[in-house]
């Protein structure tokens, strides 16, 4: 349990202005100014960005994973976040301009526990999900764990995946599920091998919700610790909504808790993933 | 420049300003205190509690409208033990001004949580939510019908004792607003909440289903803020005497102001949060310097200012 | 590409598509002319016509609102006798598909204006307006209550003779609309028509008075859509067998798509016109593609599908 | 009356490139290529303007009247407005940079009639009021009369008048209400003098609603025909709504007649310029 004094403790809002804003495959990768905001930020932690301009019909904050931060570059403290246009507010964010101003919340949530061991360490993401976890790799590497990496999409194009953030990683696999590339298949489907190959003591992953329980399934048949980063609609970000709760395990009961405080960053094994059984609890 | 009387009264209870936050927006006020000292707002409005604790609807609970959002949360909570034990004083260590929103699923439980109100120091008002609409039946919105709204608060008002004032936070989806005023009026209250949100639904055209699990929910935000100043000006109109806490839509200084022309006393900011963490004190410094400009020196004179004069 | 059958049906006519302009919004097809044929369209729903020619309300009439805009143009209208002298022949000559809305001040007066549309040859229905906000008291709402509902439809349909659709159209400014669908479908109606504008208000900060000269006004555009979503899902799970022109804040294929999946067989396009004068037509081609795409062949199946299967 | 078929009939819908956007005074000054639509331009008309963009809780066009249509250039058809950032849409519409493109609608409405004989003309403009004229001046010039022009504001800056503008008049009087250049009072108040100085036999006006009144009561007394361009809030500009309606005389009554359409030039001495009467004899 996070203590309530500790709730975003570091969170601030600033006027941050687009640094840079390119196009890498179907993503863009754009870059903020931050200045002190990114001392704070750890893998795991998203921001929250307001979309639209001045005269917007959309009231509500998007969410984006942090995907780099560097507290000191010529620009001062910056960060990097990977976005794939998708509905009205990540296209508005994909099309400002370098120089542009945006409001931004952050970093706010959970970020990714880190062994205090030398472990054996295997990433997974799906599509833009692979964005935290290439901080979280320099983080382990540094602390000496054994990283591998495995990326997985529907098709080559959609796995983001850049040069320099291969650096940290012992091996890395891609899946495709259309076999464009990589192995052919659903990522859930190659890691029971590189688990076994890599002899993995902890597993991180981030990507689709389906994505995530599937590998929980696998994380629990291996008695391996995971943790996940979710994706739920957030309208707030900052936990006064509560809109963006996930169904976890409490004494038998269901507990719904928030995945922009106690998450996006969660243990994998607490989170009640079948659908089903939450509806049939909420109304019997 | 000429300094501001920014202070509004509800009942017996003085703020040391008009905008505080809206329930069900700002939770027990913890989360938004990293953002801003509560000091600072009118008062905190508490998410609606309940007897029991409770775990709220299934997800998705949320949906992006136009200048708009639906929620249904369904009163998720952690019951008012939990509350009282951890909420109220953890409020109280911060110096924060406290209305607490109250809901039940039966005319008894209203009750139940007034009697456990009464004797706890440090509360300045009683919300009773009769509206929310993120119940199972319709049934239970107890503001839809004149004789439910009323039992609701005369349990609230035998059970509460003493002065704390208590706000009836009505439903804008009725027929005839005024007449559920005028009903929650004789049976005692000292306010009124105006409004909750509008019953909506969105259907995901991908899924070709409701977007939300409880497929309805409730439709907040600018969108609806049309609809707040009517109700509050119609129900300022018939009771120019009841405090109204006006809410609906309300994301700048200009919009509260609308909201106070109409005959607010104070106003709740809800969505707007979302959008931004310290829109209430954006907000509060928007409408003082509103005001001022405007060469308003007493905040109370400008309660309902647009039902004076041509 | 596979083709659509795009037609759909209102009581015993058919429409070769079920894109129609609302009420009030396309005035009486001459002006949108001018950008399209009217053929293009389902049809086109003149502005509601009143026994007598009427001045409607002074300006202003207007205001913008977030995602949406208040109305109170007081129906002005040429009245009965210039509307069939010079905007039926017009549009018959024109080919266009026409649905007739009707407006009186008392029950009698919409059994006069059905009596004098009875003979009229062209015309496809009758669109029974009992809930423009926009008149001098809220008694005048007929939709407010079944009672008064019931006494109008139950005087245009001994009025109207024939098989000409009678669609009565409802206000969401009730507190149950199924029960209002409910009163009105056993006295006779062949369809409904959902939504009317919500009540609303703005306040001109500047002046401190109500902008509009009537003070209040029709809430209408995007800003409304979940609630029209909702009413329609409401009143189609009720009776589905009635069918429902469904409107309010439709802007876009894919949001024409979303009434229709809550149980709409025909959507008409109000404040999308305003700010688009070709809506329609777009709206229209975006939803065939829309339903294409998704697999339906025949509009119909789409209608009401939110309700159907897991 | 303007029969059926003749309502906007030269109107199109088109998406116009910003060609230039340049800040005068308070105004900016914004050219579009308009293509075709230049040609049917005439002095008086309007064109409804989409502001806001894709994700904008704006949902009414702006009415703007055409400062300028040339219908050749080298970059084709144009027109240019003059737009003084009031409120949000006409904010974000001078916040446009050149390439963009805006949805518009035009030419709209009814435009100034020219005499048939070489006549003694006052135009009179308020504001961004003056724009219209300019256009109309250069008719008029061509068609052989007299052309004298008055424009107000409440101060100096707010005069638009620029250079080019002021070859085809034969007198420019200016007025500001603050003395800070010109005659010092309203504008209203230096007519009469101008009217008789240079023996006008028609007048053209365009600005605020007061000052088109004001200058309705003085074309009265002196028996001078008058045409008006009004501005009323307007909904959808192309007829249908019925927003935009100005009272008038009709056989001792009222009658609402669409300034989108039988407007925005209108006969001055038809309008019902006091409000309480109209009050009066429509809420009795
Ligand atoms: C913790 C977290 C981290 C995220 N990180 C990234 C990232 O690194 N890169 C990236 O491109 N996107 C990320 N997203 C998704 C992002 O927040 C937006 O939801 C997404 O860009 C779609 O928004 P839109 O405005 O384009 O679409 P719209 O369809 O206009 O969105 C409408 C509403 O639905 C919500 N919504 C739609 N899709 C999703 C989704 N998949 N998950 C959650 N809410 C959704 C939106 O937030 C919005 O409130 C993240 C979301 C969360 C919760
Ligand atoms: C025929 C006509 C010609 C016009 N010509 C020009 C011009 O050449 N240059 C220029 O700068 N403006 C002109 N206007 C005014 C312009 O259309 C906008 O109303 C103005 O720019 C304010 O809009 P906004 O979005 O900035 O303000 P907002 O306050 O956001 O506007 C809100 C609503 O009120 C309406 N509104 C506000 N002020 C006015 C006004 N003075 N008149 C009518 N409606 C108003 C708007 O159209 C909008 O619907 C003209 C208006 C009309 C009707
Ligand atoms: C996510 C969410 C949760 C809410 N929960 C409650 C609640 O528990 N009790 C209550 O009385 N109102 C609740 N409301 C209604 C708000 O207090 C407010 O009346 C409404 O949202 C209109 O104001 P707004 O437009 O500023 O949000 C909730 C609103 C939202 C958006
Ligand atoms: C300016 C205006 C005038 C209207 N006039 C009428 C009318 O005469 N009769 C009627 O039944 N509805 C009238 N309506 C309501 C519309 O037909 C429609 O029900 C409503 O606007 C919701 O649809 P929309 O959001 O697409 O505009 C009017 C709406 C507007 C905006
Ligand atoms: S997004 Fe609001 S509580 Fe998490
Ligand atoms: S603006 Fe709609 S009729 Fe004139």
């Amino acid at each position: 349990m996070i203590t309530p004094q500790k709730i975003n403790r570091s969170a601030i809002q600033i006027q941050a202005e687009v640094l840079s804003n390119k196009k890498v495959g179907p993503y863009h990768h754009i870059v903020f100014a931050v200045d002190k905001m990114a001392a704070a930020c750890k893998p795991g932690n998203f921001v929250a960005i307001s979309v639209g301009g001045e005269q917007s019909a959309l009231v509500l904050r998007r969410a984006f994973a942090i995907y780099r931060a560097s507290d000191k570059g010529p620009m001062g403290g910056s960060i990097e976040l990977v976005v794939a246009p998708h509905g009205q507010g990540s296209k508005w964010l994909c099309a400002q301009n370098v120089g542009e101003f945006i409001d931004m919340v952050g970093p706010l949530g959970t970020s990714f526990g880190v062994p205090t061991t030398n472990a054996n360490t295997l990433l997974i993401g799906g599509g833009y999900g692979s964005a935290p976890l290439f901080a979280l790799a320099e983080v382990l590497k540094n602390r000496g764990c054994r990283v591998d990496m495995v990326l997985g999409a529907s098709t080559a194009g959609k796995i983001y995946a850049p040069l320099e953030g291969k650096r940290s990683v012992s091996s890395l696999t891609l899946t495709t599920d259309d076999g464009s590339t990589g192995i052919h298949g659903q990522i859930s489907e190659a890691i029971p091998r590189l688990i076994r190959e890599n002899a993995t003591e902890v597993i991180y992953s981030c990507g689709p919700m389906g994505m995530l329980s599937a590998i929980s399934k696998i994380a629990m048949e291996f008695d391996i610790p995971h943790q996940c980063a979710v994706e739920e609609s957030m309208a707030c970000g900052i936990g006064v909504c509560m809109t963006c709760v996930v169904p976890v395990k409490n004494d038998g009961e269901i507990k719904m808790v928030r995945s922009c405080i106690d998450g996006p960053v969660m243990d994998g094994s607490e989170i009640i993933w079948d659908r089903k059984s939450v509806l049939d609890a909420l109304h019997p | 420049m000429s300094s501001l009387d920014f202070s509004t009264k509800i009942g017996s209870k003085r703020f040391s300003n008009p905008i505080f936050t809206a329930s069900g927006c700002a939770s027990s006020g913890q989360e938004l205190s990293q953002f801003f000292p509560l000091t600072e707002i009118g008062a905190i409005v508490t998410k609606s509690i309940m007897t029991k604790a409770r775990t709220g609807r299934a997800t998705p609970r949320m949906a992006e409208t136009p200048s708009g959002m639906l929620n249904s949360i369904g009163l998720q909570g952690p019951g008012i033990d939990a509350f009282l034990e951890n909420d109220i004083p953890w409020l109280v260590s911060n110096s924060a001004k406290i209305i607490v929103s109250i809901a039940g699923e039966t005319v008894d439980e209203y009750g139940v949580l007034a009697r456990r109100l009464r004797a706890v120091p440090g509360i300045s008002a009683v919300e009773v939510n009769i509206s929310c609409p993120n119940v199972e039946n319709r049934g239970q919105v107890f503001a839809c019908h004149p004789d439910t709204a009323i039992a609701v608060i005369e349990s609230v008002r035998r059970n509460i004792g003493g002065e704390l004032p208590i706000i009836a936070k009505l439903s804008p989806d009725v027929t005839n607003i005024v007449e559920i005023a005028q009903s929650v009026i004789n049976a005692g209250v000292d306010g009124l909440a105006l409004i909750n949100t509008l019953l909506g639904m969105v259907i995901d055209t991908n899924t070709m289903k409701p977007k939300l699990a409880g497929k309805t929910g409730g439709l907040s935000g600018p969108a609806i803020r049309p609809v707040a100043v009517r109700a509050i000006y119609q129900v300022h109109q018939a009771f120019p005497n009841t405090p109204i806490v006006g809410m609906g839509g309300v994301a700048s200084g200009r919009d509260a102001f609308e909201l106070v022309l109409a005959g607010a006393s104070a106003v709740s900011i809800g969505t707007a949060t979302f959008g931004n963490p310290t829109a209430v004190l954006q907000i509060r410094d928007q409408l003082s310097e509103l005001l001022l400009e405007k060469g308003i020196t007493d905040f109370r004179d400008a309660i309902g200012f647009a039902h004076r004069g041509v």
